[in-house]
């Protein structure tokens, strides 16, 4: 039998977990509010009590004088998120699609072979790859440019989008498909009218993560991409680099990651759906 | 417009999952492939349907290599044996999918949705998906679609097998109507119960390992089985199959020896054969051959003693309700009259006579 | 579905080839340089045989950052796979205030690690952090986070731990939600404890689920090198130096592009060698205690 | 072995509704030590609800459960001592059958010896004694399900077995086999069982006592036998044997009942001030004859459905349709015109789609 003491165990755990999780962001959410005196006095943490807060630190990452401007970054980022995913999902569920439903054979390469190699890919640490990735984008004049990062990211994200999406139409059952060709729909039809509508629960897990995964690539742009485009990541990570005006950082840390956080919400629903579990097998 | 299969064969892993299929399937007519699980009647669907290649073979339909022709042109609509619709349309665009692929009407295809959905009892439907419907009315939905359409062919793989009892009779009697006018379109309908096959097939053609074992009206396929095969596959509970002796067409098994000749075998050469008879034609009685019951089944209305002679497994089958017990002894009483006779093949030889269906009722 | 050859090819080719084209240039490029003497006072695409990968065996610093990223990944992989898995254990049923607890969880892994990695780095400073205020506050020494090996290394694990968490237990929990009712049941049927059940249902249960987490955390914990760039820079010293930061540093800061070839394509093999016998290893554990 | 009590009890899934939606309408039934019973019905009826308020998963709304007198209304499953069998097999993974077989003893502490003993004899009975130091994940689906009944048989104080749709997932070809070693070891260690299917066939075949549930409510509890020869509503007969039971609606003059005209006698009392009464008859007992006679009534032959060994003849006698089952052998009458005889035994009288028989 359960001890009474359970239930008081079991939320003092949750309670100090949720406070190392939650810890950093209330540190930078306080800082972000401070100036120079109050960061150098010493750690405090309570507004008003202990040190008066000011509004330096986000006026700063708007343009302030001596910050930065995040607008044009983040604008940068969103792109790049948004069209290296897009490029992502739309190759990696075709693949994933055919890596599903079709028999391959390439010599001794089957099916899962392929799968591994699309996955495998994951391997690769992006210090290996940014030195050729350079003169690539070099040679073909695209260093500096949205478009070459574009394509760096899809490198990084395809994996993840064939990964979930081949677990997710494996969970299809394939008499939809044969149904669809019966009821006279060519292969291409078959995927996009009858597999596709029903593919949403999957495609919003492996955009989450291609979302999660590209917003937060911060070795590629850090190396291809100098004076023309800057990322969000490179704009807060650029503030580190000398004396560090804490309170700008901060306030420019919690705007980018904003966005993904409001992401998480959306996640959980998904989650208590059950709807990831496909994508975990 | 036949559906001509010539020398199907498929081997997948080493299994053969057809043999040799040859058939004939005519417009207009509904053929019922009875065979248990794993026969291989799925998998001649599937290929007719062009959804699983052959290794050799022959496939015509109108003078046309049909193996060539590419699913989505077959003309064929198919009812699986999961209730498998589009889970993301409803009931009405369900069966619409198909109309519209083939470039119908707006007019058209709402005439014709309706027109199908109130065939099968589905008209309240339309708004609904199909996860909000039982079993029964997904599998409706899924007849609804593939009759809108009118094609050529159309396939039923063991349509029933997953509903409910009495679900199951309720349709097939519904199924019955509504293949009464299916113009000149080829239905194939897949079972393994007798009992289906034999009232709804104007053709039935049993399947075993691959192979077609026979093909004939229902009438001849019952009362006259090629083998022993077939013999235990079209009747339920399967025919009692046991090996025994002819002398002057007097019929001895372990323990159980004719009483009277038994005319219609009675100008066979004396031998060994294997003999058939129908759990019907078994019953229990106050003396005969002594045997041990092992199991009781019970259906709705009938019930089946499964007893064992010395080493042989018969089973009876008695109208009602009736109470036996496990491990009574019991005694049996055979028909000779009833008996079907097999050579040591198991190829038939001889059939009781069951020229009485102008027979009124005695 | 055979005989659709043409159609196959027309949806896998696509994105095959894009990710193949993308990846196959660095690799050949990658072989070819670690041959050569590219260096910043001599980028040529020479041939000066195996000289790199002999350099390399006697680099001392480059094995210790291998064998500390063995350390650094397995430890803090282990440490997020039993956190991870007894938050989603508490949190998986009955507990107030579920959605809330779930989300909060989840929520570093969508974060940029480099960004927090520099919230991180005042966290940890030595005087104007709150790390040590508390620790003050607790009675206990001050520690030098940064600026000292062993701490540096604690700060730096304690970073992953904390990014990466939420990802062992978004897996972890989707596991969990999709096991069937039925074997709890029956062991609560047969007299089965708490930990009983624990031992002998959920975790033979979640085997599969658990080497694919692992395994998939084990893959990008062997890249790290963001966060050391950030947090410690390497430092002090090379203490805190993962194979991906030494290779920025030789390649990238230093430029000698032929060496660090060599020692990337030595990295990727080792990498890919270990990874496969660790998943290897981890399935058959793993089978031992369940999964068919 | 213990005897159950189901007192009062009802549940409603959504708290507050009226009694109607209920899921369950409260109900009284004993489970009588060491027999056999099926709740039987059609998806919805309530017989799963019946099955979790039994094992403690589901709490009623309202009433007691009695195990032995002990009310065990609010007690977890955990507490309850049951054992079930569920629909899709559950074993313990990672454990061989030894272990699986013995996990419950273990969890109740018995002594190795003891433990060993037991688990021996239950694997003998289960046929699976040469199997048990075998991974109990590589055995078929079959062979599972009797793991999990054997995992109740090894505790000899267990109250009872429940077994939800145990054959669900198992193959056709070995459907036969395991319901006839369930039936076996049932006979053989006579525990009281519970077994909820939807399948009449399986509720008939393995049950000494029938519960047929519909919408909630128990409609009537017997012996296979009683709910063929009797069955207590319009439903009852419907849903037990194939074809259904026959309904006709019968006239009434001078306290005698008529079909089309001519007299129906049969071997009840007419029941007083009942309108609107029918009369049922098995298609089992209806006979096609070629004259006329005492119960015999003229009709039309208006469908022949050929099942194998026997034909299904429908015959439309006074606008209503009688269908009769008739041996093969016996053949299909000649003409449209035939004769359907109703002996007298086999009429019962429903009204109101209840059976209304006083003897």
């Amino acid at each position: 039998m359960r001890s009474h003491l359970y239930p008081v165990f079991k939320y003092t755990v949750i309670a100090l977990w949720a406070c190392f999780v939650a810890g950093p962001f209330f540190w930078a959410m306080t800082t972000s509010f401070k100036n120079a005196n109050a960061v150098q006095g010493g750690p405090t943490y309570i507004p008003w009590v202990q040190y008066k807060p000011t509004l330096t630190g986000w006026r700063n990452i708007f343009g302030g004088a001596g910050g930065i401007d995040v607008i044009d970054p983040f604008v940068n980022s969103a792109i790049i998120t948004i069209a290296a995913s897009a490029i992502s999902l739309a190759l990696g569920s075709l693949a994933a699609y055919a890596l599903s439903r079709y028999r391959f054979r390439l010599g001794f390469i089957k099916n899962s072979d392929i799968v591994f190699f699309f996955v495998s890919q994951r391997i690769m640490p992006p210090v290996v790859l940014v030195i050729p990735f350079f003169y690539l984008l070099q040679w073909g004049g695209l260093l500096d440019s949205i478009p070459g990062l574009v394509i760096v990211t899809v490198a990084l994200l395809l994996p993840i989008a064939v990964w979930v999406m081949v677990d997710f139409f494996n969970g299809i059952p394939r008499e939809i498909d044969e149904m669809a060709m019966l009821d006279g729909c060519p292969p291409f039809q078959t995927f996009v009218r009858a597999i596709l509508p029903n593919s949403l629960p999957g495609l919003t897990v492996a955009a989450m993560f291609c979302a999660v995964f590209g917003w937060n690539d911060f070795f590629f742009a850090f190396r291809l991409t100098f004076t023309e485009v800057q990322t969000l990541p490179q704009a807060v990570v650029a503030l580190n680099s000398s004396i560090p005006p804490w309170w700008t950082l901060s306030a420019a840390a919690l705007f980018g990651v904003a966005p993904l956080i409001l992401l998480a919400l959306w996640v959980e629903r998904y989650l208590s759906k059950g709807n990831l579990s496909g994508a975990v097998r | 417009m036949n559906l001509s299969a010539t020398d199907l064969c498929l081997t997948v892993d080493g299994v053969e999952h057809l043999r040799n299929v040859t058939a004939t399937f005519q417009p207009g007519r509904l053929h019922t492939v009875i065979g248990r699980t794993m026969a291989g009647k799925t998998t001649l669907l599937r290929a007719l349907a062009g959804l699983q290649k052959v290794d050799s073979g022959s496939l015509t339909r109108a003078g046309t290599d049909f193996l060539k022709t590419p699913v989505w042109r077959r003309d064929t609509a198919m009812v699986y044996q999961q209730f498998i619709n589009y889970p993301h349309l409803n009931v009405f665009d369900n069966v619409a999918f198909p109309l519209k692929r083939a470039g119908l009407s707006r007019d058209e295809i709402r005439r014709w949705v309706r027109q199908s959905l109130a065939s099968v009892g589905l008209a309240d439907f339309e708004r609904r998906k199909p996860s909000q419907l039982s079993g029964g009315q997904q599998q409706r939905v899924a007849m609804a679609r593939a009759l809108a359409r009118g094609t050529g062919i159309l396939l039923l793989d063991e349509p029933l097998a997953n509903l409910d009892y009495k679900l199951r009779e309720q349709l097939r009697d519904e199924f019955k109507a509504l293949f009464s006018d299916r113009g000149d379109t080829i239905v194939i309908y897949t079972t393994t119960e007798p009992a289906e096959a034999m009232m709804l097939g104007d053709v039935v053609l049993v399947m075993h390992e691959g192979r077609i074992l026979q093909t004939g009206t229902p009438q001849e396929v019952f009362e006259r089985p090629a083998t022993t095969t077939v013999a235990s596959i079209i009747n339920d509970p399967p025919m009692n199959i046991f090996a025994g002796r002819l002398e002057g067409g007097r019929v001895t098994v372990a323990g159980f020896q004719a009483t009277h000749v038994s005319a219609h075998l009675a100008d066979l050469p004396d031998g060994s054969y294997q003999f058939g008879l129908r759990a019907t034609d078994v019953s229990l009685a106050s003396s005969g051959v002594e045997g041990e019951v092992t199991f009781v089944e019970i259906s709705g209305s009938e019930t089946f003693v499964h007893v064992v002679v010395g080493e042989a497994p018969f089973v009876v089958q008695i109208e009602g309700i009736h109470d036996v017990a496990l491990g009574d002894p019991v005694k049996l009483r055979l028909r000779p009259d009833r008996l079907f006779a097999f050579d040591e093949q198991g190829t038939l030889v001889r059939t009781p006579s069951y020229d009485l269906a102008s027979v009124e009722g005695r | 579905m055979d005989g659709l050859r043409r159609h196959k090819s027309m949806f896998l080719l696509p994105g095959l080839l894009t990710l193949f084209l993308i990846i196959i240039f660095p690799l050949l490029f990658t072989i070819r340089v670690s041959f050569s003497g590219w260096n910043v006072s001599n980028p040529r695409m020479n041939f000066i045989g195996g000289a790199n990968y002999t350099a390399m065996l006697h680099d001392s610093r480059f094995w210790a950052s291998i064998t500390r990223l063995v350390l650094l990944a397995g430890g803090t992989v282990l440490i997020q796979y039993v956190i991870g898995f007894g938050m989603a254990l508490l949190v998986w049923r009955n507990v107030r205030g579920r959605r809330f607890w779930r989300v909060l969880f989840l929520v570093p892994m969508m974060t940029t690690p480099v960004v927090m990695a520099a919230i991180w780095q005042t966290i940890f400073h030595e005087s104007l952090g709150p790390v040590n205020d508390l620790l003050g506050m607790l009675g206990l020494t001050r520690i030098p986070w940064l600026t000292e090996s062993g701490p540096a290394l604690a700060a730096l694990m304690t970073v992953e731990v904390w990014q990466w968490t939420p990802f062992m237990f978004l897996l972890l929990l989707a596991g969990l939600l999709s096991l069937p009712k039925e074997p709890f049941m029956a062991a609560a049927i047969d007299g089965a404890g708490t930990w009983r059940t624990f031992w002998k249902v959920t975790f033979p249960l979640m085997a599969p689920v658990s080497v694919a987490a692992i395994v998939i955390r084990l893959i990008e914990a062997s890249k790290l090198s963001d966060s050391v760039y950030v947090l410690t820079s390497g430092g002090p010293g090379s203490s805190t130096e993962t194979p991906g930061y030494y290779l920025y540093i030789q390649g990238l800061r230093d430029q000698q592009t032929g060496y660090s070839g060599a020692m990337s394509l030595t990295y990727l093999v080792l990498m890919i060698v270990t990874l496969t016998v660790v998943a290897a290893l981890l399935t058959r554990a793993f089978k031992l205690k369940g999964e068919s | 072995m213990a005897q159950l009590d189901i007192v009062d009890v009802g549940h409603a899934y959504a708290p507050g509704a009226e009694e109607e939606r209920w899921a369950l309408k409260p109900l009284n039934l004993t489970f009588a030590s060491g027999k056999t019973y099926a709740l039987v019905g059609p998806s919805g009826c309530g017989k799963t609800t019946l099955l979790n308020i039994l094992s403690g998963l589901v709490r009623p709304s309202r009433g007691q459960v009695l195990f032995d007198g002990v009310d065990v209304t609010a007690l977890p499953t955990k507490a309850r001592n049951i054992a079930q069998v569920f629909q899709f097999p559950v074993i313990y993974k990672s454990m061989t059958v030894y272990d699986n077989l013995a996990f419950p003893l273990q969890c109740r502490r018995w002594d190795k010896a003891r433990i060993d003993a037991k688990v021996r004899q239950v694997a003998e009975a289960l046929d699976l004694h040469d199997r048990l130091e075998q991974p109990a994940r590589g055995l078929t689906a079959d062979d599972k399900q009797l793991i999990s009944l054997g995992r109740g048989l090894v505790r000899d104080d267990v109250a009872a077995v429940l077994m939800d749709e145990p054959l669900t997932v198992i193959d056709p070809q070995l459907k036969f086999s395991l319901r006839r070693k369930i039936r076996e070891i049932t006979e053989q260690f006579r525990p009281t069982v519970i077994y909820v299917t939807h399948d009449q066939y399986e509720a008939m075949s393995f049950a000494q006592e029938v519960l047929v549930m519909k919408d909630g409510r128990a409609v009537q509890q017997g012996t296979p036998e009683q709910l063929f020869e009797a069955p207590s509503s319009a439903y009852v007969g419907y849903f037990i044997g194939s074809p259904p039971m026959n309904f006709l609606t019968v006239d009434r003059s001078d306290g005698r009942f008529a079909l089309g005209g001519r007299t129906l006698s049969a071997a009840w009392d007419i029941p007083r001030n009942t309108a609107g009464i029918q009369i049922g008859i098995r298609p089992e007992y209806v006979k096609v004859v070629t004259e006329p006679g005492p119960n015999t009534f003229s009709g039309r032959l208006r469908g022949v459905s050929d099942h194998g060994a026997q034909r299904v003849l429908e015959v439309e006698v006074a606008g209503q349709l009688v269908r009769t089952k008739t041996p093969r052998e016996e053949g299909v009458p000649v003409g449209e015109e035939v004769f359907v005889h109703l002996p007298r035994a086999k009429v019962l009288p429903y009204a109101d789609g209840q059976l209304v028989l006083r003897s």
